[in-house]
């Protein structure tokens, strides 16, 4: 009955590079940035934008759920609230990007210190009830505090200037800006993966008892563990209101904790990149399908289904076994 | 006139007997999923859309064969309770052996297209369903005026909360599927039929959740939308109950329900918010729920 | 010149019988009905569900504008999303053409030199169901709102018109959106002894609401419902035997002359048997006013047309005659109707009985009283 | 070298008023004495991919008592649970009383007679001791009343109400083995059941698997402990990676001490 | 060898529901010694392991260790003043190699484990002092295999690298011989001889020679109690432990 070892995710570390990762990891890495770079010339950037927040917003679910051994099911609570305090911070405050995104992070932060302290003494299926619970505290304060503006949200935040130098408001400068942030979220959580901090989580993932019994006092690895992941799920989620210039209740519901589940698994939970690779094919169609009405539930539906019985180890998680590789 | 925390003691009876009502849907629905839960190990997320077939099956029956709600009472659990088994034979099966993560990937899936189909079919804006005659009227209590329907709700659901209770725990067939639960393959070597045993408890657990949606049909519009948002609400009180317990998901339905009640008397905009409220406290106070086995 | 529509609505949730596919077929037809392209006018429709939420709303808005040429964007049911939609349209200097949406603050504080808000909006519907309610004696209200932006502005405008007219309020409830179980707050609403229970909600949650009112005996208890947003399709769903004598204000009734049966006919063909909702014959209207203008432009220019589409008065079959005026505010007749007893309706679809017509001057919150910018 | 007083005082032939029918154990057979009840034949078994018994082969006669000794994943587990048909991968050939199985699921043949205990007890958690004994249907009859199995293992007994997996690990075990004497199952198939158990049980399965041997029970049994196997068993298996390699009887047991110790490495 | 009293139980109670599973047991385990408990299945001695290791929490009694009170301590506090356990069911981190097992012993003694920006690479320092523990209990050729694809016998000893990893002063090792072949066990138990050189240790154990050949002192439970104690040779003629016990055979 416990999710806390989850079969799947197993991302034992084989040959290390030159630069500290396997070599295979420095590759991927390196074309993905090279795509990405490119990518604001090919396709809308305001969408690449959104992948790259929702892309990061999985992978710190991922740090939880993939290598944590913890599945929170109210993570739309870092991800929503944090918007909300960047949005305000930046239209009432009239504070510069960075500093709406830091204020929001940091209030991220400071929930997933609070919820994940009281979180993490329970287990399995019931810490993600628990996590479920405050979310909808959480979201119940959204839908009722005044200063997020209900069900209109927070319209019309400013993008300002970058430092209070650079104009955002060009799609593309912004890009530059996300696609930074990006990279950094995604190379630090590869780095706390690979840390030795990362190593005691595994252990304690795959046998608590055993890693109590060595001393470890396993609670606060994984309040730990829980705040980096709301950290950076704060991250994302106060980067998309600058992006979309709105803030709204839909980031904060219990589907977007739902969406960020189901990305991660479909991509490849305990993966290094299954995560991004589930945001994308997730936002892409609910993005381009959009049209289809009805048709875009079934389609979902039916691709969701055709995952789970067919490559339940999510895209990357295949390709990891068909290449014989951790990815 | 004379008052209890500043409410007329006629609209807080009331709001305790509504509750009540509320709490026999939350109970038959939380019933089928512990039911299902516990034994299969499947957190069923397509329970709300079985609800809602429950509510077109019986609306089916009366709009395109013309047969009235008694018969539906009867037919339509039933009948969903097959198409319940149909999807176990050929899809849930296969997730067995897995953690329960996937279990519910899928019946979400299988949610977002049985509720997709119907959308697209009959609309969002819901179909009526006339009461039976039977139904229709009510008693005047003093403190409110109690439909018939209602009533009838809690009397319905009572019968058949205690008769599955009494099944799941007190009976040799109630053993075999708790031990089934735990390590098929050792039942299985004990001479025991566990596919066949897995296959009618899933179809049993999607006939409550038909079951509570013949009942709701008269009571609310039959809208495919009908259980999307219900069925987390109805998962939050099956942890609250303590996962697998099938008193704890009666008791607890019953009981949110009262809570719910009286919150929308005091708090109105907070009767959405409570249950979550009461599943953290539980939970940080009693770990595996009010009724469940600590693992 | 080519011409690109986007309909953006609710294409899934409780609004999607309302304002769904059938706004798309509507709009289609006022392509089809003004021959654009015998007149050179290319047009293309495109239309995406927003889901009721203003990220995806404004999301899609700004992809249609940003990549994929779209000119003006038609229908948006749900103020919040249509709030968005009014911004970056504003922002991107298209064309809005609001006909969902109900929140009086779109020609109010919110109001933008690039949008029309077509069919109605919540000071006329308070207004018009308010009032009538008053005169005929219900003086006592209590309202059942949807806890959000639209219900509470509902709410807001219809108390005012109910105290305007001498009548008062003692109390509201506020129901989580969307809801399922009324049944507490109609309890509450029969406790408070008021003589109107307003409800401040729409479709799905109006359907439920009603219905519940009825199988508890609040009317035959003496108490009158009034559905302030009400349409021709939950009558529909609710049955007249739960919906009859409800008292509702709308801008569009099919039945009520030959051309509004005629096009609802045809309507009727291609939307699965359902007759057009106010809404949809919104889109219809305000996408054919909007195409004479850019005719008689010659130019799809946001601006000049604009002023054109203003400048004109309008005309098509399903409204009459009417004006756009300076806030965006398009002014035409609103009526009060009466939902008609089983044995009254002669044929399917036979719902509303008119009790009132409220001429366009009167139908609408004054120019000067609704804080728009553009009003100098 | 480590001194083994428990070994020494077990490999004596015990007799004494008190452990009688220890000695009907030590009956001389080389094949099976009576017609086989079970014939194992070239079985092979996979986890998955990976290939574990590579060609088993066997007999039990009925009313024989008879081991499979071997190291550590020598594959003894995996041949009782390829018998039993819940080892998901296998081919080969499994009789009983006649009957091919190696292709019929296991619930069948359970309901042929056949019971397992496996090594790690498979107690239920959400059934009470109670239901947990009373769990297994009656496939046959002849099995041991309640009342005989309290006999065995009066710690049962006390303990009937409480949750199966709240019992200390020996008194599992005695629940495991209780469990399916109820069954009247003919053949079981008994997997290291003294694991982990007092000497005093031990001595007491030990009675106990004479005694069922006495009633016309056959038991395959895996063990670790080859001087327990010696009290009860009429002949030896020797299991090493995937396949029988040796057959000792019993009564051979002494002169083959040497190759035996050899063979599992002691 | 004996230096005053490491571990100290007085009046240890622990009851479930109604049920007294370790009732008023007083336990003093030597400094340097090698501590046995023995007893009857359902005796206790698991739950008193539990106990002491904070596992449980106990209804009544006090535990002393070193002379200080740790009645009210985390287990993983235990473990860190060096009291260390082992467990009746195998317990090992089965996706990660044996070298990596032992090696998150290790790191918790270096005490930088909370350090998630650095590259675990760092970790390497350990594989010598991590070869080392693994060629004491002969998994040398399996350092690199999978915790999980190891035999149950080399399940249980790499457990008990892993445990010495930690350096602990005193082990509880629960049933460490359960479930291995003969050859195993007398490796492993040639291995606790070699460590208790300079630990104390406290082990249940079912296998009377192994604990005749090793323990110093035995203390015998039943039904939650001590029925006695002293050494082999005294409580195995004990007649109440014979009887509740060690059986008629072994006369
Ligand atoms: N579930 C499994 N998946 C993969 N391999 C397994 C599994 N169970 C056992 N094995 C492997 O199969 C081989 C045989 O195992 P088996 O359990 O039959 O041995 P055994 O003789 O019973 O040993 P023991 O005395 O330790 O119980 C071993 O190499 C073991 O590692
Ligand atoms: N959590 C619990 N709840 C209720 N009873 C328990 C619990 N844990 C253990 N017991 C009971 O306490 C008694 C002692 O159990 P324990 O596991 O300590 O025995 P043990 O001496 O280790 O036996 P074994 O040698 O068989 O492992 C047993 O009767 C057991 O049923
Ligand atoms: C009824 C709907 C089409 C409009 C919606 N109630 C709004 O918020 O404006
Ligand atoms: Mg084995
Ligand atoms: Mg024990």
């Amino acid at each position: 009955m416990t999710t806390d070892t989850n079969p799947i995710a197993m991302a034992a570390i084989t040959s290390v590079g030159a630069a500290g990762m396997p070599r295979h990891h420095l590759a991927i890495f390196a074309a993905l940035f090279v795509f990405l770079v490119a990518a604001p010339f090919l396709l809308y950037p305001i969408f690449v934008m959104k992948v790259l927040c929702f892309a990061l917003f999985a992978c710190a679910f991922n740090l939880l759920l993939g290598f944590g051994g913890l599945l929170s099911f109210g993570h739309a609570a870092y991800f929503g609230m944090a918007s909300y305090v960047s949005a305000h911070a930046a239209k009432v405050w009239g504070l510069t990007p960075e500093l709406a995104i830091i204020a929001g992070t940091l209030v991220a932060a400071v929930l997933g210190l609070a919820i994940g302290s009281l979180a993490i003494r329970r287990h399995g299926i019931y810490f993600a009830m628990v996590t479920l619970a405050f979310a909808q505290m959480i979201y119940f304060f959204s839908l009722q505090a005044a200063f997020t503006g209900g069900e209109d949200g927070i319209q019309a935040v400013p993008r300002g200037h970058l430092f209070g130098l650079i104009d955002l408001r060009s799609s593309e400068v912004l890009y530059f800006f996300v696609l930074a942030i990006f990279f950094a979220g995604i190379l630090l959580i590869y780095r706390i993966i690979h840390s030795p901090f990362g190593q005691v989580l595994k252990a304690i993932r795959e046998n608590e008892p055993r890693a109590i019994s060595l001393g470890y006092r396993v609670n606060r690895y994984k309040l730990a563990v829980f705040v980096l992941s709301a950290t950076l799920a704060g991250v994302a989620g106060a980067t998309k209101a600058i992006v979309f210039q709105l803030a709204s209740l839909t980031d904060v519901y219990w589907t977007m904790s739902g969406e960020v589940v189901l990305m991660t698994l479909l991509g490849g939970m305990g993966t290094v990149f299954g995560p991004i690779v589930g945001a994308a094919v997730i936002v892409t169609m609910q993005n381009y399908l959009a049209t289809f009405g009805d048709w875009v539930t079934i389609g979902q539906g039916i691709i969701f289904v055709v995952a789970v019985l067919s490559f339940r180890e999510g895209i990357v998680g295949v390709l990891a076994k068909w290449i014989r590789k951790p990815l | 006139m004379f008052e209890l925390l500043g409410i007329p003691p006629q609209v807080l009876f009331g709001q305790l007997l509504l509750g009540l009502i509320n709490g026999s849907f939350y109970a038959v629905l939380s019933l089928g999923l512990a039911v299902i839960f516990g034994l299969l190990n499947i957190i069923n997320f397509t329970h709300g859309a079985q609800y809602m077939l429950g509510a077109f099956g019986a609306w089916m029956l009366l709009n395109y064969l013309g047969v009235g709600y008694w018969w539906a009472v009867f037919i339509v659990p039933p009948i969903v309770g097959v198409t319940g088994i149909v999807l176990e034979r050929v899809l849930i099966r296969r997730l067995y052996h897995l953690d329960h993560l996937y279990g519910l990937l899928l019946t979400f899936g299988l949610a977002l297209i049985i509720v997709g189909f119907f959308r697209q079919f009959f609309g969002v804006s819901g179909l009526p369903y006339p009461p039976p005659p039977l139904l229709n009227g009510g008693y005047n209590l003093g403190f409110m005026y109690l439909p018939n329907s209602r009533a009838w709700v809690i009397v319905a659901s009572l019968i058949v909360c205690l008769a599955t209770w009494f099944i799941i725990e007190k009976t040799r067939l109630g053993a075999y599927l708790r031990a089934a639960t735990e390590n098929p393959t050792m039942v299985g070597a004990f001479g025991i039929n566990v596919p066949l045993l897995v296959t009618l408890t899933y179809g049993f657990g999607v006939a409550l959740a038909g079951f509570a949606g013949v009942l709701a049909a008269p009571i609310y519009a039959v809208n495919p939308n009908m259980g999307a948002d219900l069925i987390i609400v109805v998962f939050a009180v099956v942890v609250i109950g303590g996962m697998g317990s099938i008193l704890g998901s009666i008791l607890t339905g019953f009981g949110l329900g009262l809570i719910e009640g009286l919150t929308r008397v005091f708090y109105p905009e907070g009767s959405a918010v409570v249950i979550f409220v009461i599943m953290a406290l539980v939970l940080l106070v009693k770990p595996a729920g009010l009724f469940g086995r600590s693992v | 010149t080519d011409v690109k529509i986007g309909v953006l609505n609710d294409r899934s949730g409780i609004y999607a019988d309302i304002a769904g596919e059938g706004s798309v077929i509507a709009a289609q037809m006022a392509v089809e009905d003004f021959k654009a392209t015998d007149k050179g006018i290319n047009v293309s429709i495109v239309s995406a569900d927003h889901q009721n939420k203003p990220d995806v709303g404004s999301n899609i808005a700004r992809q249609w504008y940003d990549t994929e040429n779209v000119d003006v964007i038609a229908d948006v049911p749900t103020s919040s999303v249509a709030l968005a939609v009014n911004e970056i349209t504003k922002e991107k200097n298209k064309i809005f053409l609001a006909s969902g949406p109900a929140s009086s603050d779109l020609t109010g504080k919110a109001c933008s030199p690039n949008t029309v808000h077509w069919t109605y909006d919540t000071w006329a519907l308070a207004n018009g169901t308010g009032s009538a309610m008053v005169a005929q004696g219900g003086d006592s209200w209590f309202f059942v709102t949807a806890d959000y932006a639209f219900g509470h502005a509902l709410e807001r405008d219809t108390t005012a018109v109910v105290e305007a007219s001498g009548g008062k309020v003692l109390g509201a409830v506020r129901h989580p959106f969307p809801g399922q179980d009324f049944s507490s707050f109609l309890l509450q609403a029969q406790g408070s002894g008021a003589k109107v229970v307003g409800l401040a909600n729409a479709g799905g949650d109006t359907i439920n609401a009603v219905k519940q009112a009825s199988e508890f005996g609040i009317t035959q208890g003496g108490q009158a419902l009034a559905a302030l947003l009400m349409f021709i399709n939950d009558v529909h769903a609710l049955g007249l035997e739960v919906a009859q004598g409800l008292v509702l204000t709308s801008a569009f009734y099919w039945d009520k002359n030959d051309q509004t049966r005629e096009f609802s006919a045809r309507f009727q063909e291609r939307n699965a048997g359902q007759k057009p909702s106010m809404i949809e014959a919104g889109v219809y209207a305000s996408v054919l006013h909007y195409l004479k203008a850019v005719e008689a432009v010659g130019d799809k220019d946001a601006a000049k047309v604009m002023a054109k589409m203003k400048e004109m008065p309008t005309e098509d079959p399903l409204f009459g005659k009417g004006t756009i005026r300076a806030d965006g505010r398009k002014l035409h007749d609103m009526y009060l109707f009466r939902v008609k007893k089983p044995d009254q309706s002669k044929a399917p679809w036979d719902y509303f009985e008119t009790v009132a017509t409220i001429p366009a001057d009167k139908a609408f919150r004054p120019l000067a009283e609704g804080g728009c910018s553009l009003v100098k | 070298m480590l001194r083994f007083p428990r070994i020494r005082a077990l490999s004596k032939p015990i007799s004494g008023p008190d452990m009688p029918e220890v000695e009907l154990a030590s009956r001389p057979a080389a094949g099976p004495s009576t017609r086989p009840l079970l014939r194992v034949d070239g079985l092979q078994g996979w986890y998955g991919e990976s290939h574990v018994l590579h060609g088993v082969s066997f007999e039990v006669g009925e009313g024989e008592v008879v081991t499979l000794l071997g190291r550590n994943g020598a594959g003894k587990t995996t041949t009782l649970k390829a018998i039993m048909g819940i080892l998901s991968r296998r081919s080969g050939s499994v009789t009983y009383e006649g009957r091919e199985t190696i292709k019929l699921p296991s619930r069948l043949i359970a309901q042929m007679g056949i019971a397992y205990c496996p090594e790690e007890r498979a107690i239920f958690s959400s059934l009470s001791v109670e239901e947990n004994l009373m769990l297994p249907p009656q496939v046959r009859p002849g099995g041991l009343t309640v009342e005989q199995i309290f006999e065995l293992f009066p710690n049962l007994k006390e303990r009937l109400s409480s949750q199966g997996t709240k019992l200390s690990g020996g008194e599992q075990q005695m629940l495991a083995i209780g469990r399916i004497l109820r069954t009247g199952a003919k053949l079981l198939l008994l997997d290291e059941p003294t694991e982990g158990l007092a000497p005093v049980i031990v001595q007491q399965i030990g009675r106990t698997i004479a005694r069922l041997k006495d009633e016309g029970f056959t038991i395959v049994l895996v063990e670790q402990n080859f001087h327990f196997a010696a009290l009860v068993a009429d002949r030896h298996y020797v299991v090493e990676q995937g396949r029988v390699i040796d057959t000792i009887p019993n009564h051979e047991l002494d002169a083959n001490i040497d190759k035996l110790h050899a063979y599992l490495g002691v | 060898m004996s230096s005053g009293a490491i571990l100290e139980a007085a009046g240890l109670t622990k009851e479930f529901g109604g049920f007294v599973a370790v009732n008023n047991v007083n336990l003093t385990v030597e400094r340097g010694s090698v501590h046995a408990l023995i007893g009857p299945n359902g005796a206790g001695k698991t739950t008193l392991f539990n106990l002491l290791t904070k596992f449980l929490q106990p209804t009544r009694g006090a535990i002393r260790y070193q002379g200080r009170d740790i009645t009210k301590m985390q287990p993983a506090d235990i473990a860190r003043l060096g009291l260390v356990r082992s467990f009746q069911i195998s317990a090992v981190f089965p996706h990660m190699t044996a070298l990596e097992n032992v090696r998150i012993a290790l790191q918790r003694r270096r005490g930088d484990s909370f350090d998630f920006w650095r590259s675990e690479k760092v970790l390497s320092k350990f594989d010598g002092e991590g070869a080392a523990l693994l060629a004491d209990v002969g998994l040398t050729a399996f350092s690199d295999i999978r915790a999980s694809d190891l035999s149950y016998g080399r399940k249980r000893a790499l457990e008990i690298a892993t445990t010495l990893a930690l350096n602990p002063e005193m082990l509880l090792l629960d049933e460490p011989m359960a479930g291995m072949a003969q050859e195993d066990i007398e490796r492993i138990s040639a291995l606790i001889r070699r460590i208790s050189k300079n630990r104390t240790i406290l082990m249940v154990e079912h296998n009377l020679s192994v604990v005749a050949s090793l323990s110093n002192r035995i203390t015998v439970l039943a039904r939650g109690k001590v029925l006695a104690e002293g050494d082999y040779a005294a409580v195995s003629k004990d007649p109440r432990v014979i009887e509740a016990y060690i059986g008629a055979g072994h006369a």
